[in-house]
């Protein structure tokens, strides 16, 4: 039964399982299982192209904000902001969009505030200096309070064929909010894995005293980091307007920032940083997406559903953490 | 003649109550090894800092080429060709072996991708030299690595072309023999190549070895800088510790009692059918290369890793851990080899780390007594003489030595059955080390059953009654006192060569 | 849901806070609805989720729904959905908060004018007050208008109420004092118990607010305080806390609440959605009444409001 | 020459400052500038001894929780859960005071209700094992929807006086509540700094390896960690029904654990573990609960409070960190 194996030999070539991880095989199977589930209780629409399609919908949302989190939480920091970045880069895109009667003008102005936004919580974190997760709630009830006060509270009606047209537009029979998600995807995947900065990333998460002596640019690495993480949120708070047709100080954004943490974590990322992946973090947001989708479709009482959400939350981990130990990572 | 390619003056760093630094003014000439020794706490490690633009003299400066310069962070250091190995390696965890050692340097593509083929051929070649091809593969994650090849990727890391200064703190307190030599062979090369190489470590045999000058730091001062030639180990001692050293171990007949820990055929995911016994007043070495299980034994004793097969007695009673916790309530204590994750709380006082393991000593009906709890630190504290200003320092801010008394001194609070000591001096300086080991001698002299696995061949054969050699997971053979040697223990170590490095996966 | 459910005509329910006492009775009233009906019901909960009920609408109209029935977490998402209901060809009627077509069109509506039933809370306030001669002498008066902010529809409530409590006794204006929750009971007891600190002037207090537990949570804060309940006006919306405030039959400061059926909501709305799918023209609206509930009536409405104990 | 110092001179007597701690003075100072601030706006009513007492008690909920979370968060954990279980554990108050038509079983009953829904965290969070977060995050929306299964999302009203003398009942002029927050105080500090269990957590979150080396049992420790967790916020509950004479299965509960955790890093809580003190906790407690009655005596706007608490919760921290940085800790 003992039989010698190599380290070299162990490692060499990264076998496709290799790749994917122990973990994310782990996850994949949750999601299989959870398919199982919803297409036997529902085979008559469950795996209709539509309802597919759905799902990606749902997801855009939080899954954009996942894969900038798990950067995010890579690095070693937190960003709870995220969610009040959303609501406010849809107000200042509707009330541009109105005022110049623009969408063009309104979309580069939304974009522009989650960048703003974010880099605002960036330098505040870095120069305060403040811990992240405090400077990171500190902002979110200051961005809410700001987005409220564009328009007294109320949401602002959008009207706008482009806008429209990207919200239910599609190419090749997909949604452009998809094609959006996929684009990012890939892009975060290629930064992550592949450019330099991107293992940086890892390098400040994982040991910030090897990143310092080692010369990485920790200030301006992290200013940008969140940065980016705010200019993600605006680009997800386009997917909301476009959707929704209106600017929303906050509904469909609250509570994301804990979702999109949740599907980070999910996905195999460490609070402690220097861990994590974007692949991982998408097959948190699916398994999290196909399970509100199948309990919508399976119409589950809302209180069944709380009590479902957990229970399969806690599960996902458990399979997880198992594989992990029989893989003997 | 030129100017030194880097030097300090009058350079003095002062932490709270401790004077780190005092007036030290050293010259660093390209193409010489400047061996820097000196007790712990002498103020090394600090003057290396200082080099590297960690910290910030109080008064003094450093020039480079005859220049004064103002190094503010390590990357002032580095555009001016200073490098410094740390005492402590670091490493990250989810990166390659090869990006861990060129962070900072990733060559890429275009500006943006990385350079996968120049990462794997630049590591490559490195990892060549070093001799560690077939342990450490460039694409292979850091994650859980050994300390003695965590601290190969350190000294790897600051290999890079360019460096005019290269500084190595202690890089051999977790190294065998063999990569020992291999490292003196690349910094024989440095030197030829024109670097100016400081070379810092508590082994007196490797700097006459090694060293061209010799550095002598106490409290702070630099007390003598000689040629090597004018010195032997035991003028070292003298200017090191300003005091003769009694001699480092005294053999004599100890009187063994009853078996106190046994362990019969024991097993675990590392290890294979371990049987040995330690008896009360006997110190059994354990000796072998980096890799052979010599941990995983000690693991496999406190309850870390499930046995999966095999048995264990403790003063006769079968004893089946199933926590560190049973362990300790058993009375086995043990000194871990990696002190900073797994045996210091580096941000909390000395105070609190040495009484971690005595709460019964310190408290009443679960209540600490204050007074109680100082008097018994500060009473271990002198005995084991750790230079601290005081027992409420935080334990991070200790110099490597005294942070290793401070893990002694716990235990020595505790007064366990069985010690179990995991290379128990590593980087700890001559005076401290025969102290230590006269320590070690009277808890065995105290009926005490010690267990000690060390790299350090001479503490091996000078304090152990009889000496277990491990090769893979396995015991090879066993030597009593009289009949071992190096040569002996190296035998039984390496008795199937490069088989050393593979494991037995079950 | 069994294999045979496909060919049974089949709605869906999106509500915006279902784990709500409000909505938890609107969704049985619709569930009882549809089982007298015999036709399938999919109902949602969104959470104030915008995004979360497009997606949900998504879902059901890939499901093959006939008819949806809404309560929009916003109104301004009312084009969003009214226009895939059109674009999908199925009903879509629009519950407790109405909405519009991208046109400007209403969509048809089950439920209470906000402004209205915030009118009536007003009116019966003000009829308390002029009963009990507090309107002689308003110096000691203070009305607190316990308001979330964020809330549209909350804020119409208020304003409903503020106007025809104006109305009956005008010099009340002044001492109106805006006071903002966050929609829960407890934050209404603390921001309440400060306010009347920071008026200690005042000895009689009126409050409005949103819903029941805006209002009950600001008697709270004066009984906690040492106020007798005849020196409190306090009128509810929408019934849900009646059980709570008027269970223990003692005099209270919350002298009532304009109690809103939810369930007949509900059934309405699917009654609306069934007889459209069936061939019937939809009406453009179907308002209900709202009902005074106050400590004299109360036992009459005990069972109906599933009171325990 | 000073070198080897004797331990014991050096530190003898702890100074007051010292005691206090460089960190926590600086929250003091915030905390003082705000009552200053607050003080000159309504200086008619803000230093009134009612209005103190308003001030206590509307902090009482949120100081237990902030004091049991750091406790969590010390060890090296996280409790998201703990808002959920207050809304539990009054319901259960409430059915069984109900059911039994006997207060104090009740009391006894949600108490219990408290301490079972922590230990299932800690359970979990051992033998799962389950990383902290999205354990309780799970746990989180499993017992809310626990809570609202009770009675169909409804609250349910309790009766009986001796709930109502809790709620409304004074001792020495001080409400309940208020004695029993400071009793918790003086129980959580007691506890913290005076006992080897509470000693152990901080080694238990400083380095978990070498505090399991040590001979802690880590595992026992963590499940009571959660288990004590849970407990206060059974507590917490009890002064919820107390006070609202009504279990409650969701309102007052929602966000609540947010703003623990806030008023925990506030007080110098790190997240990584190890580092953090009860009376920290509580000064960051107290900030926020005199921002809040500020805030409503100065009758500002709603939007405008979110404005301002975001950004002084960074100020604070700010601050307090400059101090760290001066006084060079
Ligand atoms: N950051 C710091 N804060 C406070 N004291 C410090 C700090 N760094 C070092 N010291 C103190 O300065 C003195 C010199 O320490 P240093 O690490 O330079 O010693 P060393 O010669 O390298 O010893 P060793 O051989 O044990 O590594 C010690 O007393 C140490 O406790
Ligand atoms: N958790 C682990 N995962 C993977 N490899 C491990 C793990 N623990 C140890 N190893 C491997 O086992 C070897 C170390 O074994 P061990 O520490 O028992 O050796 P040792 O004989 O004690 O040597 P040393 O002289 O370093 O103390 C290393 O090569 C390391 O790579
Ligand atoms: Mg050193
Ligand atoms: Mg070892």
């Amino acid at each position: 039964m003992t039989d010698t194996v190599t380290a070299t030999r162990e490692r060499a070539p990264a076998s496709l399982f290799g790749r994917i991880g122990a973990q994310n095989i782990s996850l994949l199977i949750a999601l299989v299982v959870l398919l199982a589930i919803f297409g036997a209780l529902r085979p008559d629409v469950f795996f209709t192209p539509r309802n597919l399609i759905n799902i990606g919908l749902a997801v855009t949302i939080l899954g954009i904000l996942a894969m900038a989190q798990t950067v995010v939480i890579v690095s070693g920091g937190l960003d709870i902001s995220v969610g009040s970045i959303v609501g406010l880069s849809t107000m200042v895109l509707a009330v541009v969009a109105q005022e110049t009667g623009s969408i063009p003008a309104g979309i580069l102005a939304g974009l522009l505030a989650g960048l703003v936004a974010g880099a605002v919580n960036g330098l505040i974190i870095v120069y305060g200096p403040v811990n992240a997760v405090i400077a990171t709630l500190g902002t979110m009830s200051a961005f809410r309070g700001l987005a409220y006060l564009m328009n007294n509270g109320n949401s602002i009606p959008i009207t706008g064929d482009s806008l429209r047209a990207l919200g239910i537009g599609t190419l090749f029979g997909l949604p452009f909010a998809i094609w959006l998600l996929i684009a990012a995807m890939a892009a975060f995947i290629v930064f992550t894995r592949e450019t330099v900065v991107g293992r940086n990333i890892y390098a400040l998460g994982g040991n910030p005293t090897v990143a310092r002596l080692a010369g990485i640019p920790i200030r301006r690495y992290q200013i940008s980091i969140y940065a980016m993480s705010g200019f993600a949120a605006a680009v997800a708070g386009l997917v909301l307007a476009s959707r929704t047709m209106s600017g929303q100080p906050a509904s469909g954004s609250q509570g994301l920032e804990l979702e999109a943490i949740t599907a980070a974590i999910l996905g195999g990322c460490a609070l402690q940083g220097g861990k994590g992946t974007i692949v991982g973090a998408m097959l948190g947001v699916l398994i999290i997406g196909v399970l509100n989708n199948g309990m919508i479709l399976t119409s589950v009482p809302t209180f069944y559903q709380l009590l479902a959400k957990g229970a399969l939350l806690i599960l996902a981990v458990i399979v997880q953490e198992r594989q992990r130990a029989r893989s003997g990572e | 003649m030129t100017a030194p390619v880097v030097s300090v003056e009058n350079v003095s760093k002062r932490f709270g109550a401790v004077q780190a630094l005092r007036d030290v003014s050293i010259a660093f000439n390209a193409g010489e090894i400047t061996a820097l020794i000196g007790e712990n706490g002498a103020g090394k490690s600090t003057l290396m800092r200082v080099l590297e633009g960690e910290h910030r003299p109080d008064t003094g400066r450093v020039l480079v080429d005859g220049h004064p310069v103002q190094l503010t962070s390590p990357r002032a250091a580095h555009g001016s060709g200073i490098r410094v190995i740390h005492q402590e390696p670091e490493i990250i965890p989810e990166l390659t072996v090869a990006e861990n050692i060129f962070i900072g340097d990733i060559r890429a593509r275009g500006g943006i991708f990385l350079d996968r083929a120049d990462l794997e051929r630049r590591s490559l070649e490195l990892l060549g030299t070093f001799g560690v091809v077939d342990v450490l593969s460039p694409g292979q994650r850091c994650h859980g690595l050994s300390p003695a090849l965590r601290q190969l990727i350190e000294i790897m890391r600051a290999l890079r072309p360019g460096a005019r200064l290269l500084a190595f703190d202690e890089p051999t307190s977790s190294l065998t023999e063999d990569e020992a030599q291999r490292l003196f062979r690349v910094i024989r090369r440095l030197k030829a190549d024109g670097v100016a190489v400081i070379y810092i470590s508590h082994r007196l045999r490797e700097i006459i070895e090694l060293a061209d000058r010799c550095v002598v730091m106490r409290d702070g001062s630099r007390v003598a800088d000689e040629p090597i030639a004018a010195l032997d180990e035991q003028r070292m001692v003298r200017l090191m510790v300003g005091r003769p050293v009694s001699d480092l171990f005294n053999r004599r007949e100890r009187a063994l009692g009853p078996v106190r820990l046994a362990l019969e055929d024991v097993t675990t995911r590392r290890v294979e059918g371990i049987s040995f016994e330690v008896r009360a007043g006997e110190i059994v070495g354990l000796g072998g290369l980096v890799g052979a299980g010599r941990t995983e034994v000690a693991r496999a004793i406190v309850g870390l890793d499930p046995l999966l097969s095999g048995k264990m007695t403790v003063g006769g009673q079968p004893y089946k851990p199933r926590e560190p916790a049973d362990a300790v309530a058993a009375g086995i204590g043990l000194v871990p080899e990696d002190r900073k994750q797994e045996a210091l709380l580096l941000m909390q006082a000395v105070r609190d780390n040495v009484s971690l393991v005595v709460p019964d000593k310190v408290s009443r009906y679960g209540f600490f007594s204050r007074r109680r709890e100082r008097a018994l630190v500060a009473r271990h504290v002198a005995e084991l003489r750790v230079k601290t200003p005081s027992i409420e320092q935080a334990v991070g801010k200790l110099s490597g030595g005294n942070q290793q008394k401070v893990v002694f001194a716990r235990w020595q609070a505790r007064g366990p059955a069985v010690l179990i000591l995991d290379e128990p001096t590593r980087g700890i300086d001559v005076g401290a080390k025969a102290e230590i080991y006269r320590l070690i001698e009277s808890l065995a002299d105290q009926g005490l059953a010690i267990l000690l696995i060390s790299s350090e061949m001479p503490e091996l054969l000078g304090l152990a009654d009889r000496v277990l050699v491990m090769q893979s997971g396995r015991i090879s053979g066993e030597l009593p006192w009289q009949e071992a040697s190096e040569e002996a223990v190296l035998a039984l170590a390496m008795r199937s060569g490069k088989e050393t490095i593979e494991r037995k996966v079950s | 849901h069994g294999a045979g459910a496909q060919d049974k005509m089949k709605f869906g329910y999106i509500n915006k806070m279902g784990d709500h006492p409000w909505f938890v009775r609107e969704v049985k009233g619709a569930k009882d609805k549809a089982a007298e009906l015999g036709v399938d019901l999919l109902v949602q909960d969104v959470q104030f989720d915008a995004n979360l009920a497009v997606t949900t609408f998504d879902t059901y109209v890939g499901d093959g729904v006939k008819g949806i029935a809404v309560v929009v977490p916003d109104r301004s998402l009312g084009p969003v959905v009214a226009d895939k209901a059109k674009a999908a060809k199925i009903g879509l009627i629009a519950v407790d908060d109405d909405i519009a077509f991208a046109d400007g069109t209403p969509v048809a509506y089950v439920g209470m004018n906000a402004l209205n039933i915030g009118k009536q809370v007003g009116a019966e306030i003000a009829r308390i007050a002029k009963a009990e001669g507090w309107d002689k002498d308003l110096s000691k008066v203070r009305v607190g208008s316990i308001e979330d902010q964020k809330a549209d529809t909350c804020m119409r409530r208020n304003k409903g109420a503020e106007e025809a409590l104006v109305a009956a006794i005008p010099e009340i204006k002044s001492r109106i004092v805006s006071i903002p929750y966050d929609n829960t009971m407890v934050n209404s007891i603390d921001v309440v118990s400060t306010t009347l600190t920071a008026n200690p002037d005042a000895e009689k207090w009126i409050f409005y607010s949103c819903n029941d537990d805006g209002v009950l949570g600001g008697v709270r804060a004066t009984e906690n305080a040492g106020m007798k309940p005849e020196n409190v006006i306090g009128i509810g919306i929408d019934g849900s806390r009646s059980c709570e405030a008027f269970g223990a039959g003692k005099p209270s400061g919350f002298r009532g609440t304009m109690w809103l059926d939810s369930a007949k909501h509900g059934a309405a709305a699917i009654q609306a959605l069934y007889d459209q799918a069936t061939g019937k023209e939809m009406q453009k609206d179907y308002f209900q009444d709202a009902t005074l509930i106050s400590g004299e009536n109360f036992a009459k409405f005990k069972d109906t409001l599933g009171c325990k104990s």
